[in-house]
């Protein structure tokens, strides 16, 4: 990587500003051995710059407004949803069985992480006992934001048929906040991904 | 040895403290014990009769008294068995046939985590379901089932 | 097209970049603008994005590659429905990362927790620097090129290690530990593969190596050391039946357990690009690099690019040789990698150099060239 | 090397469920392990005391949501023993056919988490996706894929579809097959072999003593099996053998549960070949009014009433795909049961962990583990 101007066949153009106006400069490039030699059109730089700076301050208005990167952020954030590998009860085995051949839960996306920092989507999927409440809270809690949350079945959406038992959390949301609940118990897994695709259509209304 | 045989065996060993053997559905009889003599009579079901498998210990409430009972397996004769034994209500408490039966660990915890029966001798007697500090026995006729909205977050362990 | 190489693309795009600038400025800076030594060096930095660009899609596209090869193994299909057949998914799930918070546990070492996915990833992308990936596609082709290489390859334990200590989790600490502990263990035996290479090609400069091989491949004298080679990259990469450190079943994540946003997009790129680099070296050293046999009808090999479009083939179907493995394979255990690693692969990679040295000495190797199927 | 205490759980890929193993380490041998259990504890055993009988089915299928029809099963036999009912004869050959059939799923469930445990990411899939043509098989005659709610008190509640036996034979025809590739992806690998031979050994005396049953305990060379021991439903109609290993470890419990599973299927055709040849009925006739027809006519409950009905209790100990399962109720005359009690065979097994795990490595827990089979819902009920 030579850093000298090397010899050319052709003469260099060699321009002065005395010699022609700023904006009409012929363009020159040096070239270097076996490299082909460019020219491109004049640029004009006096309506270039006021262009330039009108596009740019647009663009940094649309930015502020969040039409620009937040749309992008949006599509990105909704498409790869991880939800956190963990199982809680009977929905858990519908859970596992959607990520299984048949229902593939892949497909959209959506890949199980087993450390909750790395998920964005806390499926709830089976009875939430009192003993097991606070543990939960705190796996919600070590979910970075943005996160969401699911509730998957009826048991995680009121107590289900242990709805009576002492032991029993009546709702996950009265623990978390819940964005989606899926009815069934358990639900089928279609139920489950429909759930999901839900969750999607519901990140693309909010617009977050 | 059918269940007279069992019968005769037990009363001869312990005289007075067997206060029945009755049929049981399923089984090959139930015995109905005091449960003063809990451990001997354990040790020797297990060296005398081939009862070598405890399957099961598990406690009823009667609000009056508690019945706990307990069901062995003896591989040799291909049978069950069930032993009977009613505890005061006031103070449930019965020997532990861990050292005999190192599977009823679970089970005596289980039964006194639910049902409030002390198993003394256990070596680590505590409450396996609900969490330590919980408050009731909730298995006990007197424990009601709530409706959650009259449930209280009565429980939060650490 | 033979003459084009990345260095002169480079160069013209900073030609045309400079000259376009110089308009707007007066005379002196102009002149200085178009002077060879700012081209040159504005050359260098957009050699390196388009180097930083191409490893950063091929990884990507990688990523993909291998979700749909292993969905397919599996009887599924994989992504499919963010972008044509998912291949936008690995996009989508990057921007996710990078849009998400990065909590640093209280207890973690900020210092380390920060720097060690960040230099995980450079000295992984370093690497491409020095790999041609066809005549003239290179970044600095020194006399020691592979050596280099490989030193950087393996500054990796390093960087894991000190993620996993800073991160303060048992987890993370206990897959950091075994990592280093693998990572040194196998690079004796991979050196020892590269030097059979080496014996047989004379030298240490990439490029030349390729060339050395015009007439035979390596794999058919040094099938040996590809096995080892092979064997020691799958653990270098950490990937079934070698990925102990983050094996799922036992330590949650692994070293990685604590990381998340674009640290962990941070771990989980330079992982790829690992793998990417492990394959890329498999071709160059065994496999022909850029070249094909002298019987493929030159209609394949003449088309522009065709070294890089064969190099490219020839690495994705390394690549798709290890998910192959990853796909059938279960876990070893820690113990187990350690002795695999010290008592047999170390002792086949010195046979493979012994091996290596009787056929140069031989002079054999017209007759390895005679058969057909072997390259050449 | 310092000793550590790590908690695997609530929340880890190894538990399958929500329980939590203590380990105490020292470097990665395991020193010491204390199972704690109860995340999961729904009150089952309370809930049913407030149920009438057919409704504690319902209950049942949750408590083991990987064998719900075992463990209707189970608990139809001891109620049916307490409320002296007796069901026909077809309705027991559906009921063992079913249990078989779950027998196999449960195992297939197994299979899937175990592999996966052990970093085998293909068979996992291939498990599931077998799993799911036994539940499409549950789903045409019971219409749900975990939860059934199929067995009552008296019989089964509805009888087998047409076309339903030609159906179930070209499935498990189809499942004998693929046991073969499953051991061809197991067995033939040598990293199975080193990482599952002389695993978590536990000897039958051990095993006896502490309790543990099941496909743990015929791993170690016992020949319980208590559908061959004491017969119920009508096992001792069908042929079939005792699938026994000698090694105690963890390839000796897979071997035992793939032989279980050959051992199934051939129960479920003897069961087809039966049902085919003798129609009739599935419920038992003179039910009293309380125990109901199996749809009830909401808001009038007031027949189900029970008056002047003999009390009695009833126990029932069956072979559940995990172990020995037992259930215990308590007939005061009511029209609930006074007190159900459940043995779960996941507990007594999880427990014994203190015994099988110590000396080994922290990285032989999940294949340890993982050959217990862990059915937390079970285990905590």
């Amino acid at each position: 990587m030579s850093g000298q101007a090397p010899e050319t066949s052709k003469p260099l153009p060699r321009t002065t500003p005395d010699s022609t106006p700023a904006g009409d400069l012929p363009l020159a490039v040096v070239g270097q051995p076996g490299v082909p030699f460019v020219e491109i059109e004049t640029l004009r730089a006096r309506e270039f710059i006021p262009a330039a700076k009108e596009a740019l301050s647009s663009l940094l208005k649309e930015q502020a407004q969040g039409k620009l990167i937040r749309p992008v952020f949006n599509w990105a954030g909704r498409n790869s949803l991880f939800p956190l590998h963990w199982g809680l009860a009977c929905c858990a085995i519908e859970f596992a069985a959607a990520f299984g051949a048949r229902w593939d839960a892949e497909r959209f996306g959506v890949v199980p992480r087993s450390s909750p920092r790395q998920c964005d989507l806390l499926i709830v999927n089976g009875t939430v006992t009192w003993k097991v409440a606070h543990k939960l809270i705190a796996l919600y809690e070590q979910m970075p934001e943005p996160k969401w949350a699911i509730a998957m079945g009826n048991c995680a959406t009121g107590g289900g048929p242990f709805r009576t038992a002492y032991s029993v959390v009546p709702g996950v949301d009265k623990l978390i906040p819940v964005d989606v609940y899926i009815a069934g118990c358990p639900p089928r897994p279609e139920n489950m991904l429909d759930g999901i695709l839900r969750l999607e259509q519901l990140i693309k209304e909010r617009g977050e | 040895m059918d269940q007279e045989q069992l019968s005769a065996g037990l009363s001869a060993r312990f005289p007075g403290k067997i206060l029945g053997v009755d049929t049981f559905p399923g089984t090959n009889g139930r015995v109905r014990f005091d449960a003063t003599v809990a451990s001997d009579l354990f040790r020797s079901l297990r060296d005398d009769f081939h009862f070598t498998h405890l399957t099961m210990v598990g406690a009823t409430d009667w609000i009056d008294h508690r019945e706990v009972f307990y069901v062995l397996w003896s591989d040799a004769d291909r049978r069950y068995l069930i032993l009977s034994t009613d505890l005061p209500a006031e103070s449930p408490v019965i020997a532990s046939a861990v050292p005999i039966w190192p599977s009823a660990n679970a089970h005596e915890r289980e039964a006194w985590d639910l049902v409030g029966v002390k198993f003394e001798g256990h070596p680590d007697l505590r409450r396996i379901f609900m969490p330590e500090g919980y408050a009731y026995h909730p298995l006990l006729r007197s424990f009601k089932i709530h409706e959650p909205e009259d449930l209280e977050v009565k429980v939060r362990s650490d | 097209m033979s003459n084009v190489s990345l260095y002169s693309v480079a160069y013209t795009l900073s030609s045309v970049l400079l000259g376009a600038l110089a308009h707007l400025f007066p005379a002196p800076i102009h002149g200085w603008l178009i002077s060879g030594t700012v081209v040159t060096a504005l050359a260098a930095v957009i050699f390196a994005a388009i180097l930083l660009l191409a490893s950063m899609l091929n990884t990507i596209l990688l990523i993909w590659y291998e979700r749909k090869l292993l969905g397919r193994f599996m009887d599924r299909r994989g992504a499919m429905h963010v972008g044509y057949a998912g291949l936008l998914q690995n996009f989508a799930d990057g921007l996710k990362l990078f849009r998400k918070d990065t909590v640093r546990p209280g207890q973690a070492d900020p210092l380390g927790f920060w720097l060690s996915p960040t230099a995980y990833m450079v000295t992984s992308l370093v690497i491409f620097g020095l790999l041609p990936i066809s005549t003239g596609w290179n970044g600095g082709s020194l006399p020691l090129t592979l050596l280099l290489a490989l030193v950087i390859f393996s500054f990796a334990p390093l960087f894991i290690f000190l993620g996993a200590w800073a991160s303060n989790n048992k987890y993370s600490l206990i897959g950091g530990m075994r990592s280093a502990a693998q990572m040194i263990a196998y690079e004796v035996p991979i050196l020892l593969a590269v030097v059979a290479v080496v014996v047989l090609a004379g030298t240490f400069d990439l490029n030349t190596i390729v060339l050395e091989q015009r007439n035979y491949w390596f794999w058919a004298p040094l099938f040996l050391a590809l096995i080892v080679f092979l064997t020691g990259m799958l653990a270098e990469m950490e990937r079934i039946p070698f990925d102990l450190p983050e094996a799922e079943a036992e330590l949650v994540e692994g070293w990685n357990t604590e990381y998340g946003g674009m640290l962990f997009a941070f771990f989980m790129l330079a992982d790829y690009l690992r793998a990417l680099v492990g394959s890329i070296l498999v071709v160059l050293l065994f496999l022909g690099g850029w070249t094909l046999p002298s019987y493929v009808p030159a209609a394949l090999t003449s088309f522009p690019l065709a070294g890089i479009v064969w190099f490219m083939v020839k690495t994705y179907l390394v690549f798709g040789l290890f998910v192959w493995v990853r796909a059938s394979l279960p876990r070893i255990r820690t113990d187990q990698l350690l002795r695999l690693g010290w008592m047999r692969m170390v002792p086949l990679a010195l046979l493979s150099v012994l091996l290596a040295a009787l056929v140069v000495l031989s002079h054999c190797l017209p007759l390895i060239g005679c058969v057909p199927s072997m390259g050449g | 090397m310092t000793e550590m205490w790590v908690n695997m759980g609530p929340q880890h890929p190894m538990t399958h469920g929500l329980w939590n193993l203590r380990v105490r380490i020292e470097g990665e041998i395991i020193k010491d392990v204390e199972p704690e259990m109860g995340y999961l504890h729904r009150g089952i055993e309370k809930i049913s005391e407030d149920r009438h009988y057919n409704e504690i089915i319902t209950l049942m299928d949750r408590t083991c949501y990987v064998a719900g029809l075992s463990w209707e099963h189970l608990f139809i036999v001891a109620a049916e023993q307490a409320l002296h009912v007796t069901p026909p004869e077809r309705a027991e050959y559906i009921r063992v056919m079913s249990a078989e059939l779950q027998r196999i799923a449960s195992h297939l469930m197994w299979y899937s988490a175990f592999v996966q445990d052990l970093g085998l990411m293909t068979p996992f899939l291939y498990g599931m996706r077998d799993r799911d043509l036994i539940l499409d098989l549950f789903q045409s005659y019971t219409g749900g894929r975990l939860t059934y709610e199929y067995m009552r008190v008296g019989g089964v509640r509805s009888d087998l579809p047409l076309g339903f036996t030609q159906r179930c034979r070209q499935v498990v025809d189809w499942l004998m097959d693929r046991f073969v590739e499953y051991d061809q992806l197991c067995l033939s690998s040598t990293i199975f072999h080193e990482r599952c031979d002389g695993l978590g050994v536990l000897l039958e005396p051990e095993a006896v003593a502490y309790g543990v049953t099941g496909p743990m305990l015929r791993s170690a060379g016992s020949r319980r099996d208590l559908r061959k021991d004491r017969p119920y439903s009508v096992y001792d109609q069908v042929q079939f053998d005792v699938a026994t290993a000698t090694t105690a470890d963890v390839t000796g419990r897979y071997l035992v549960r793939m032989e279980e599973m050959r051992q199934s299927v051939r129960i479920v055709r003897q069961c087809l070949d039966w049902l085919d040849d003798h129609p009739g009925p599935v419920m038992a006739d003179h039910l009293p009014r309380w125990l109901g027809a199996p749809y009830a006519p909401m808001g009038n409950e007031s027949y189900l009433l029970k008056r002047n009905y003999p009390t009695g209790v009833g126990l029932s100990m069956i072979e559940e795909p995990h172990g020995e399962a037992g259930a215990y109720v308590v007939n005061d005359g009511g029209e609930h049961p006074y007190r159900v009690k459940f043995r779960s065979p996941v507990l007594i097994n999880i427990w014994a962990a203190k015994r099988y795990l110590p000396g080994y490595r922290v990285a032989d827990i999940p294949p340890i583990m993982g050959s217990v089979d862990v059915c937390v819902g079970e285990c905590d009920r």
